[in-house]
């Protein structure tokens, strides 16, 4: 019962902010229509009701503001480099990315986090051997622990803290 | 040979077009100094005053203009498309919908879909009521609804959809029935009319005072203070039509789909 | 007041949908033509929102970027995708 | 002037678009991109339609601002006429909501029908299915 | 509050800098040689042309042209879809 | 005082992503490959579009405008950032995907390929 309330009231704000108006009626219309949308696809959304909980939002909140300032900056200063050099130095590989985490959730968060910093890309994801396909424009390593290390250590540890 | 026949065909229809909008032009229809044009003053100023006899006690001219001024074609032309989702069920046919496994259903577009599904709802709900006051309206939050189930078909096919009670049957069912609303919300003033023996037009929304004393209430006022406005007719048949368009085009996408997507 | 950049913009973008067009006209791959009528809706869209038509906006954007795009996609699967000369 | 240069030249080049989609239609034998220079031909034309109701000192939508479910304050017939002169003509973008509406509905249908033909056909390209039916 | 006529010059300002970025996605989407090329180029240029609403939006100082953006977003998403998936089955021919 | 904190940090974003913006387009147009250009393309939809968006949402915050412009620009430049943030990586890892496995765009030159050498395909 508790994912259908926590979702629902997400729903209730997304529904609030997109409108930018607050008032009574506003607030009454937004919790039906939360209530009833939550209703329809809450129990796909969050699958395990127990890992809700405020510590793993903070700890979400964290890691989304650490990524969009500290991680990003340094990804796009690489990839700017190259863009605008005479020479760009590019490396380009299709190498293989090790994970380590298994909620769906995680793993998209990962993937997501892998494409959204410029210069690594994910082609491709292997659920079963549990391996991502990454195209990165300066490969040092190609496959195991080295490509995780340049990759994808940092956003792992992340998403184990918040999802697993 | 061919080619150059091409080419002079290509240079003849861009001359077409230029001659047509010189003509635009020559006419004074397209301008950039005659502005205060009769019509449009016309309902600029009298759609949102509530003391004009044509007023719809709403902000948003285009949507009045669309619902009230203009009701009965606005029926017409949702009843089209109705028709062509009607045409599009027959021409289907009942050929055999084998469920095949999505070939772009991988882990990430199968969480992203259920994150961006209750969003994309959300957004087309308010498109969708605020209709009456902000651009948007009926058929533009349907058309923005239409994202969210589409996606879900696509990435996990029509059974789990169905699954959700997005099915055929009550979609078209939802579908006949908000077109049907539409007709009885517009003939609903025409019919007390009729009853009590006063002047009453079709798709008739507020009062005029000296033709037709009746109408639906512009808005309420609320036991907080303050009212609530729903310009008559406008927040209703917005709404209809959100249902409408919505479920219609879902349908008409699963159809498609089923028909022309399923293969291998 | 000056919308000069934005009258700018929207001349561009109504050069680039006669050019697009043209395009469309000469391309083979009927796949690419597709995809270009898409991005041609793109151009219009902002001449829509220059020429301030916000209700049009968004009915326009969702059918002529995303339905009609989708729609011809699924016709397109009836038969071949190259066009080959007449 | 060199807003009204701008503005002539939006128009003049919607309609040449129009008139090259339209010589496209005609000439291009797959049915697939017929369709295509038909829905660019719809929209030349619903975009033609737009630019009418535009005049150069309109920067306002049809639309008067401010509008919220609740405590919406009805304007003062000064203020409407305020809005009235900054405000582009609606007519035409009426007009065109409709025709977008069928404009789909039309392509939903002929759509389906093309997929039927070429499924029948095995082509879609109008001069094969001529020679085919030779 | 910071006054408004500020945006006077950083609006026309920023605008130029993305339709000069939008004018560039927009020969790469006619030109790109691949289709995939083409729809990355449009997903590009869909981004740009949200901002660039918005920044119209807060330049006439009317909410309603911002409305624009989100069937934007969500609809490019669909046609990325549709293209992945049109092109996945071609494969199987 | 705050107003004019989020102003400065508004402007900021918003200039400084509308150079990425730029520099993801000149990325698009010098880089020879569709796996190459994966890159540029995210530099010009989460540099030059997320970040502007956010910057826009704060200047919007920040002005002194009617209440119903300022939330309303708000919220919208928020929730399509949003979209973006998900949807971006969303197409262009599928683009990727299809374009690789259809053979439609091919990754050569390259200095290696795992995905050809798990023979994924």
């Amino acid at each position: 019962m508790r994912r259908i309330l926590v979702v629902g009231l997400s729903i209730a704000l997304v529904y609030l902010v997109y409108t930018g108006s607050l008032s009574v009626s506003e607030a009454l219309i937004s919790l039906v229509v939360g209530f009833a949308v939550a209703s329809l696809i809450g129990g796909e959304l969050v699958v395990d009701e127990s890992k809700l909980s405020l510590k793993r939002f903070i700890e979400a909140v964290k890691y989304a503001f650490k990524y969009f300032t500290i991680i990003e900056y340094q990804a796009h200063y690489q990839v700017v480099k190259a863009i605008l050099s005479r020479n760009p130095g590019l490396k380009p590989a299709i190498v293989e990315v090790p994970y380590d985490v298994n909620s769906e959730i995680a793993i998209v968060t990962i993937a997501n986090s892998i494409t959204n910093t410029p210069g690594t890309v994910v082609v491709d994801v292997d659920e079963e051997k549990k391996r991502f396909y990454v195209h990165w424009i300066f490969a040092e390593a190609f496959e195991g622990e080295g490509a995780r290390k340049g990759v994808s250590a940092e956003f792992e540890e992340w998403a184990k803290r918040i999802f697993d | 040979m061919k080619k150059q026949l091409e080419d002079i065909g290509l240079v003849l229809s861009i001359l077409l077009g230029v001659l047509l909008t010189y003509y635009l032009v020559r006419a004074n229809i397209v301008s950039l100094t005659y502005g205060n044009i009769p019509l449009a003053n016309l309902y600029l100023l009298s759609v949102p005053d509530p003391s004009s006899p044509f007023t719809s006690r709403s902000p948003e001219v285009v949507t009045s203009v669309v619902w009230d001024q203009r009701g009965y074609d606005t029926y017409f032309e949702t009843s089209v498309l109705f028709l062509a989702i009607i045409g599009v069920l027959y021409a289907a046919g009942s050929s055999s919908l084998v469920e095949k496994g999505s070939l772009i259903a991988t882990v990430i577009p199968r969480v992203i879909t259920k994150l961006l599904f209750p969003v994309i709802i959300a957004v087309a709900i308010s498109v969708a009521l605020h209709g009456h006051l902000t651009p948007g309206g009926g058929f533009q939050g349907g058309s923005i609804f239409a994202v969210a189930p589409y996606m879900y078909l696509l990435i996990y096919g029509r059974s789990r959809l169905e699954g959700k009670g997005f099915r055929s049957n009550l979609l078209l069912f939802m579908r006949s029935l908000a077109v049907v609303l539409i007709s009885l919300v517009g003939s609903i003033v025409l019919a007390i009319g009729f009853l009590t023996g006063v002047e009453a037009f079709l798709f008739q929304n507020q009062p005029k005072p000296p033709f037709s004393p009746i109408g639906f209430p512009a808005y309420i006022q609320l036991p907080w203070g303050g009212i609530f406005l729903f310009s008559g007719t406008l927040m209703i048949l917005n709404v209809l039509e959100f249902t409408a368009v919505s479920t219609g085009f879902t349908l008409a996408l699963i159809v498609i789909d089923s028909i022309a997507g399923g293969r291998e | 007041m000056s919308p000069l950049i934005i009258l700018l913009l929207s001349a561009f973008s109504s050069v680039m949908a006669l050019v697009a067009t043209i395009k469309i006209l000469y391309e083979r791959d009927v796949l690419k033509t597709i995809i270009i009528s898409g991005v041609e809706s793109l151009f219009y869209s902002i001449i829509l929102a220059a020429f301030l038509a916000p209700d049009l906006l968004i009915a326009y954007i969702a059918i002529g970027l995303g339905l009609n795009s989708a729609i011809l996609l699924y016709a397109l699967r009836g038969g071949e995708r190259f066009e080959e000369a007449a | 002037m060199i807003e009204t240069l701008l503005f002539y030249t939006i128009v003049i080049t919607v309609g040449a678009t129009a008139g090259v989609s339209l010589y496209g239609i005609v000439v291009k034998p797959h049915v697939v991109k017929k369709l295509v220079l038909l829905t660019v031909l719809s929209d030349a034309v619903n975009i033609l339609v737009v630019l009418f109701g535009y005049y150069s000192k309109a920067v306002s939508p049809p639309v008067y601002p401010g509008g919220s479910l609740e405590g919406f304050v009805f304007p003062s017939s000064g203020e409407l006429w305020d809005f009235s002169s900054v405000s582009v003509d609606p007519m035409p973008q009426v007009l065109i909501v409709t025709a977008i509406v069928i404009g789909l509905a039309e392509l939903t249908f002929l759509s389906l029908i093309t997929f039927k033909l070429g499924s029948l056909h095995k082509t879609l390209m109008f001069n094969r299915m001529e020679a085919e039916e030779e | 509050m910071v006054d408004a006529s500020v945006l006077d010059i950083l609006i026309p300002v920023v605008l130029g800098v993305y339709s000069l970025a939008y004018a560039i996605y927009s020969i790469i989407v006619l030109r790109g040689p691949t289709v995939p090329d083409m729809v990355l180029a449009l997903d590009v240029m869909t981004v740009d042309l949200i901002v660039i609403y918005l920044l119209i939006a807060l330049f006439y100082n009317s909410p309603m042209l911002a409305i624009g953006a989100i069937p934007l977003a969500s609809w490019i998403l669909i046609l990325d879809l549709v293209v992945a998936k049109y092109l996945m089955e071609a494969r199987r021919k | 005082m705050i107003d004019i904190i989020l102003f400065a940090v508004g402007t900021i974003l918003l200039v400084l992503s509308s150079i990425l913006s730029l520099i993801g387009a000149v990325g698009f147009l010098r880089f020879r490959n569709f796996f190459l250009r994966l890159h540029p393309a995210t530099v010009g939809s989460i540099g030059g579009g997320v970040y502007g968006l956010i910057g826009i949402a704060l200047i919007a915050l920040s002005l002194d405008i009617p209440d119903y412009v300022k939330y309303y620009v708000f919220g919208v430049a928020l929730i399509s950032a949003a979209l973006v943030v998900f949807g971006s990586p969303t197409g262009s890892h599928l683009l990727a995907r299809a374009a690789y496995r259809s053979g439609e765009a091919r990754p050569e030159p390259i200095i290696r390929d795992k995905l050809k050498e798990a023979g994924l395909k």
